[in-house]
């Protein structure tokens, strides 16, 4: 591939143009111009290829260096000196793959299960997939917020159209709840552009801010962000949006539109706001500890499944934000960058093996919610009688999301809780009762679950998975093993822009 | 002299009529005032040597617009009653407030515009002048731009007018030909299997 | 060497893959083949690397495998430490667990689970010997974190019996709090050392001595201690040492290979080992070893009585094992860390001899595994009645037997020993000498000797079990006699750990002891002038008086002494704590949160509160709007002429 | 000639009179759009007269699309009305209330 091959953009504009041409497919399928049924093959297809275009990002990643990569420059909007600016590092490219990863699972996992409009169902994923990618790309402040704001069309259709018997509630939580969120954004990248004078992200890293500005747009951003982690308090979306969305919706939902808020942070909040935030940073820290203790207690008490899940997932990004913010504390006490760069390491690795984790577990869900259509725990129990390999994963994922080593959960908590000692012990302690918190919750829903006699009629009525399920869940338990017993080369990516990032918040702005 | 007995009769003539307008118990008589009223002020733009516009405000106005309110006054079967209920309510209010924007007006243009050109007499055009010419002079040069949105507006006024009050007449029967076409033998023909009926 | 070291761990792992995915392929015979070739193959690499480590005296080998991961300039990587110590581990473990191997064949014959069985402990096996072998933390920290979950996956085998899922999620649960701790001490020497690398952190441990930590108000706490201290706390969840032993006795939920090879022979002897191996950094902190000490001394007295109490044969089991978790604890806090993993060796011989027989018995009464339903079964069992008479003697420390030379070395350096709480450690194991006779005796008596008090069904089918049942007792009943009087020399007095354990000279309580050994058979005689020796046969004595002789007198003891027999069978009340006090409270402090936080104060007041002010507000505007024509005309009327009077008046 | 200060008086009136109608017939809708006629009437009195007195035919030209507007939109509103009173069989502006929430 030459090196001018505009990848970014093709990973961008090939799901959304794919999205728009199932819907296409579709609509002459409904005219009769085409045979039906082709419309979720036309998105596999496009998922697919969306993927295997994505590897030469990874492949021809330069490792050692923390410059942009990939990078596409073309003018957008003269008249605000914004660009059509597409680039990635460490950060970025990762998340991307994730993304491309996530897709075709997620379009698999909706072959027969989605029943109504499912071309539309398909389409939706597709356009969600391009704009999420456009969202990791974007090196241009309004491109970025373009695609950020545009994310949530697809999502809140999802979840609108397709969920459960509150999905209005939900939507208009999940919509309200992100929509403040990224107004305060807009108004803190729109005074950037006016002290910068463009909209280039990397053009903010270097602006020279009183600390007054810097907290103002700390905190403008950091309202942002935390609700798309979601960090304590305004948490209380996810789980409503994850309980009434789509199988497909959650797995998108929690693998990768999370992501965006702890993206967001090493993006934006840290590398621009520096100072702002290192004064700020007991405040992340408590509320990412609050995530994890507090999340861990209310987790345990849940008795919908798909909820569940939605509270560990905040208790675990929790981890995200909690290895973002004490880099200044450990800093400080050892004044190295090396536990610093462990902690950033820890929150990133974190990020996509939640991904991975979080969307099996969905998945999961999903596989006895099209058996059973109930999401209730108390309607299970003893499924490993009756689905003996899907029990195997289960199990297998809910000791991922308890962070056995071994598996991808226990890389980031590792990094997480060894560099958080570094910074302060009560952080370590906090942070560590995760271990304990977490495995409580999951592996008593496994317990109540799976094994067992077999509860009720419907459980005795269950067919295991099949060779389309099984594969997809055989694909996520292999990435989630191989990232556990071998996360270097994931690791490996990140280091250069982790070093990099240190450096560059280790000088004050001031 | 006679240019100053012209204005006062025009001018009063007009009030009786807008005072007629809002006063009238029957909307035709509110109407025919309307037109009075507009014939009036034609004569009085007349008076100010604005005759192109004088002359538009008889035939669009009078001829057009007063027809279109009189045939919808008189084609709907209005209960007149009813919509007098509470008339005087809030006239003594209404009144009141109208005075108060008389005098203030009144105010700035006596007090205020005392000694300006305002109560200055202006000077009769000189021989010749056409005041249709001047006007589309800069009709057709300065502003045609939003002359021919003008024209828009009109024709899209037109168009609004029509399709808001067409009417589908229920049990008319027209052909759609590209349901014709499209039509599916599964969708028509239901075959229906029975048993021989025996005995 | 580092292929055989490698072949020995992935032998085990790819021998359980087998098993476990392509189990309905291979088939049931398949599976037990390929496990038992597997960690056949394992031992017998074992043993070839003890060979060349204790008799060649090959040098210790330290390497890496593979780079897992390098954050920052931190490198953690995947490697082993081939020394004396985890040589002689690895022979334990794969020795035990091909027995346990073999053992099952008999056990789980028609248990439809069979291949994931073999599975599981096959993959047990590789994730202790990874543990053993481990050169870093982090794999330390891989292998006790996998030898948990598959701990957990045996203990809830039966997945159908409500019993044994909740026995496994406590065990699991348990360990995590030990493993709570113990991350946070591998969190507190990597923040010393910056290195999570054996041999790199020892060689700081001395300068770590001086470094101090501020953890509450202005108080300077040693960092050494605290992280020793917290890394015990690790090997508490996974030793079940008091208060963190709860989890021991219900997990004989699972089946007896597995107690055997998981519950009492090797995977709770991790946290012993792994004291043992960070003996260099537990050596400088004084009061780290003080609290190793107390706890294990407490267990080994306590969780002794409790033995007295149980009427399932495997619970007196699980609890000797706990009691004699503590002896090895005691041994490390004296600082006699090779006496612990001596006793640690011996232990998982007549330990996992004394489970598979009663597996055995269990096998032969078909399940039921109440003592007072059996009696007499000498007659019907013979092999199983010697295999378990030497396991029990070599238990409670018969002179010449394995579990002799161990426990009397350890208690004669637990007496040697000075540090604080050292007085009431020696009490704690002397007396638990005198328990340890009489619960272990008292199973004997009412299992092999007396009336038989079964019925005459049972009878019927009472028979020896079949080979493979009884070759694995055979089997480790040799070594349970003759391992100590072969290896106590070298290993205890002879320097064979080498460098692997590391004791101070102010602290070397062994040093004491070797003082009057002279020879095996000169320790023995040695025995003869020690208290222990006696209280055992007094232990002995006693329960041949109580339950052979006078049968009727436990229920007149147990009369007598109601409010501590209610103690004991109650366990001491750790069980309820828990469940009461941490799991209810969990669950309602999740509750209280979930509804009070989430729910009342977040969404209740903060989320639909603003929507609720916000239509409030709206309903009160929106009165504003009429929608009539001539209101919007008034206001504008009204503005208008405001705005006109103020440019008059202005 | 008369000064330009009696038709600004004059045009004052007619509005006034316009602005008291829509508070006399605020119920019937035909009557609400004459009013308004009136008002613009007014309006257009200012501008013609203004435009006499600073001579600048700009004041005729606004007329002129005023008077296009008003047209248009007495058009597109009595068809609404027409509209309105075949579905409701009534004008009255308080019946018209459907989209008050």
């Amino acid at each position: 591939m030459e090196a001018n091959f505009p990848l970014l953009s093709v990973l961008i504009w090939l799901p959304v143009v794919g999205g728009l041409a199932v819907l296409i497919a579709d609509a002459l399928a409904r005219k009769g111009v085409l045979p039906g049924g082709g419309d979720r093959w036309l998105a596999l297809l496009v998922a697919v290829v969306t993927f295997v275009l994505s590897i030469p990002l990874w492949t021809g990643f330069e490792r050692g260096t923390a410059a942009m990569q990939f990078v596409e420059q073309v003018a957008w909007i003269d008249m605000l000196n914004s660009q059509y600016l597409l680039g990635v590092d460490g950060f970025s490219m990762p998340l991307i793959l994730l993304t491309t990863f996530i897709t075709p699972l997620v379009v698999i996992a909706g072959w027969t299960s989605v029943k109504e409009r499912p071309a539309q169902y398909f389409a939706a994923f597709l356009i969600l997939e391009g704009l999420m990618i456009g969202v990791f790309s974007a090196l241009d402040g309004l491109l970025f917020y373009v695609f950020w704001e545009a994310m949530l069309i697809p999502m809140f259709l999802i979840i609108g159209i397709w969920g459960g018997k509150r999905r209005v509630y939900a939507t208009l939580k999940f919509f309200l709840y992100t929509f403040l969120g990224s107004v305060l954004m807009l108004v803190a990248l729109i005074y950037l552009y006016l002290q910068a004078g463009s909209y280039a992200i990397l053009d903010f890293h270097g602006l020279p801010l009183t600390i007054t500005q810097q907290t103002w747009i700390f905190l403008a951003m950091l309202i942002a962000f935390a609700v798309k982690v979601p960090m304590w308090p305004v948490h209380t979306w996810l789980p409503d949006a994850h309980v009434e969305a789509p199988t497909g919706g959650s797995v998108v939902l929690a693998a990768i539109m999370l992501k965006m808020g702890g993206y967001g942070f090493v993006r934006f909040s840290l590398p621009i706001t520096p100072d702002a935030s290192m004064a700020l940073d007991w405040l992340l820290i408590g509320l990412s500890l609050i995530a994890v203790v507090y999340i861990g207690f209310v987790a345990l008490v849940q008795s919908d499944m798909k909820k569940l899940i939605a509270y560990s997932s905040i208790a675990h990004m929790g981890f995200v934000t909690l290895g973002f913010f004490i880099i200044f504390g450990i800093m400080n006490n050892t004044g190295s960058t090396q536990g610093a760069a462990l902690a950033l390491q820890g929150a990133m690795v974190q990020m996509i093996s939640h991904g991975l984790i979080s969307g099996a577990l969905f998945l999961c869900v999903g596989v006895m919610y099209d058996r059973l259509h109930s999401r209730e725990i108390s309607a299970y129990g003893g499924v490993a009688n009756t689905m003996p390999k899907f029990a195997a994963f289960m199990v297998l994922f809910a000791m991922a999301n308890a962070g056995l080593p071994g598996t991808s959960g226990f890389v980031g908590e590792f990094f997480v809780i060894l560099a958080a000692f570094q910074a302060n012990f009560w952080y370590a302690l906090l942070a560590a009762t995760t271990l304990i918190l977490g495995a409580a919750y999951t592996l008593w829903l496994v317990k109540r679950v799976i094994f067992g006699e077999i509860a009720n009629e419907g459980v005795a009525g269950l067919k295991d998975i099949n060779a389309r399920e099984f594969g997809l869940l055989a694909v996520l338990a292999f990435g989630v093993l191989l990232l556990g017993v071998w996360p270097a080369p994931l690791v490996e990516v990140m280091n250069a822009s982790i070093e990099a990032l240190l450096e560059h918040v280790s000088v004050s702005r001031l | 002299m006679t240019g100053n007995l012209l204005f006062f009769g025009f001018a009063a003539v007009l009030i009786v009529a807008a005072l007629g307008v809002i006063t009238s118990r029957n909307p035709v008589h509110s109407a025919m005032f309307l037109v009075l009223a507009f014939f009036t002020s034609a004569a009085l733009w007349l008076l100010l040597e604005a005759e192109f516009l004088a002359i538009v405000l008889v035939l669009v106005y009078v001829g057009a617009v007063m027809v279109l309110f009189l045939f919808v006054v008189m084609m709907l079967d209005i209960n007149t009653e009813r919509l007098r209920e509470g008339f005087t309510r809030y006239a003594p209010l209404g009144v009141g407030i109208a005075l108060l924007i008389v005098i203030q007006i009144g105010h700035v243009i006596w007090f205020r515009g005392a000694d300006t050109e305002l109560v200055a007499r202006p000077e009769p055009r000189p021989e010749g002048y056409s005041n249709t010419a001047e006007l589309g002079q800069v009709l057709y040069t300065e502003h045609v731009y939003a002359f021919e949105l003008a024209a828009v507006i009109l024709l899209l006024a037109i168009v609004a007018a029509i399709s808001l009050t067409m009417r589908k007449r229920p049990g008319l029967k027209a052909q759609d030909v590209a349901r014709q076409v499209a039509v599916n033998p599964k969708d028509r023909v239901r075959i229906v299997k029975m048993d021989a009926e025996k005995d | 060497m580092e292929t055989v070291y490698l072949l020995i761990v992935l032998a085990p792992l790819v021998a359980a893959a087998i098993a476990g995915l392509a189990g309905k392929v291979v088939g049931r015979t398949g599976a037990h083949t390929v496990t038992i070739l597997g960690v056949g193959l394992a031992f017998v690499l074992s043993l070839i690397v003890a060979w060349d480590v204790f008799i060649t005296g090959a040098d210790v080998f330290n390497g890496t495998v593979y780079t897992w991961a390098v954050a920052g300039d931190l490198a953690m990587e995947i490697g082993f430490l081939i020394d004396p110590l985890s040589a002689m581990m690895m022979v334990v473990v794969t020795f035990v667990s091909l027995m346990v191997h073999v053992y099952t064949i008999g056990y789980m014959h028609g248990d439809p689970g069979y291949q994931r069985f073999f599975s599981y402990i096959s993959l047990f096996t590789f994730a202790m010997l990874m543990l053993v072998m481990s050169n870093n933390f982090l794999q330390l920290f891989f292998g006790w974190e996998a030898v948990g979950l598959v701990s957990y996956l045996l203990i809830g085998f039966w997945y159908k019996r409500p019993t044994a899922i909740f026995a496994n999620l406590k065990a699991f649960l348990v360990n995590r709090v030990g493993d709570f701790g113990f991350i946070l001490g591998i969190s507190a020497v990597l923040m010393y050392t910056g290195s999570l690398d054996y041999y790199t952190v020892f060689g700081q441990a001395e300068g770590m001595q001086s470094e101090t930590i501020n953890i509450w108000g202005d108080a300077q706490w040693s960092l050494l201690t605290v992280a020793c201290i917290l890394l015990f706390i690790g090997a508490m969840g996974k030793s079940a040492q008091v208060p963190l032993h709860v989890w021991l006795p219900d997990s004989m939920e699972g089946p007896t290979p597995i107690s055997a090879l998981i519950h009492a022979a090797t995977m709770v002897t991790a946290g012993i080992f792994m004291v043992a191996r960070m003996s260099p950094l537990f050596e400088y902190s004084t009061a780290a070893l003080s609290f190793v000490l107390v706890i294990g001394a407490t267990t080994a007295f306590f969780m002794g009585l409790l033995g007295l109490v149980q009427n399932d044969i495997k619970r007196v089991v699980a609890y000797s094992t706990l009691s004699q978790l503590g002896y090895m604890t005691v041994a490390l806090g004296a600082s006699a860390y090779a006496a612990g993993v001596f006793h640690l060796m011996t232990h998982a011989f007549f330990k996992a001899l004394l489970f598979l027989a009663a597996g055995s018995v269990i096998i032969g009464m078909h399940h039921v595994q109440d003592m007072r339903r059996m009696g007499g079964l000498r007659r019907y069992m013979p092999i199983t009645y010697w295999t378990c008479l030497i396991g029990s003697l070599a238990l409670i420390g018969f002179p010449g037997m394995s579990g002799y030379f161990s426990k009397d070395a350890l208690i004669e350096a637990v007496h040697a020993a000075e540090l604080p709480g050292a007085g009431y450690a020696y009490w704690c194991v002397l007396l638990g000498v005198f328990v340890t006779a009489l619960y272990t005796f008292r199973m004997f008596f009412m299992v092999f000797h007396g009336p038989e008090r079964f019925d005459d069904e049972t009878r019927s089918h009472l028979h020896e079990s079949p080979w493979v049942v009884t070759v694995p007792l055979v089997l480790l009943a040799i070594p349970s006699v003759v391992i100590g009087w072969l290896t106590i020399g070298p290993l205890l007095f002879g320097g064979a750990f080498g460098d692997a354990i590391f004791v101070l000279p102010e602290n070397d309580t062994l040093a004491t002891v070797a003082g009057y050994f002279t020879s095996p058979a000169g320790f023995v005689a040695h025995g003869f002038m020690t208290p222990a020796l006696y209280l055992a046969g007094a232990g002995v004595l006693v329960a041949w008086f109580l339950y052979i002789r006078r049968p009727e007198l436990p229920e007149r003891i147990q009369d007598r002494l109601e409010p501590v027999h209610r103690v004991l069978v109650a366990k001491y009340y750790f069980d309820d704590v828990n469940e009461k006090v941490l799991a209810a409270g969990s669950r309602f402090l999740g509750g209280a949160l979930w509804r009070g936080g989430d729910q009342g104060i977040i969404d209740g007041v903060l989320v639909n509160g603003s929507a609720r002010a916000m239509g409030h507000i709206a309903g009160i505007v929106r009165r504003a709007q009429t929608g009539f024509l001539h209101h919007y005309a008034f206001v504008m009327i009204i503005g208008l002429a405001l705005l006109l009077g103020w440019l008059l008046l202005r | 000639m008369v000064p330009i200060s009696h038709y600004l008086m004059l045009a004052a009136i007619l509005f006034a009179i316009g602005v008291t109608g829509i508070f006399l017939n605020r119920k019937n809708v035909i009557l609400l759009l004459m009013c308004i006629e009136l008002m613009l009437l007014a309006v257009n009195f200012n501008f013609i007269a203004f435009s006499r007195m600073l001579d600048d035919v700009m004041g005729q030209v606004f007329v002129f699309f005023i008077l296009t507007v008003a047209a248009a939109e007495a058009a597109i509103g009595l068809a609404i009305l027409v509209v309105l009173f075949r579905a409701r069989q009534s004008i009255n502006v308080e019946d018209l209330d459907t989209l008050r929430g």
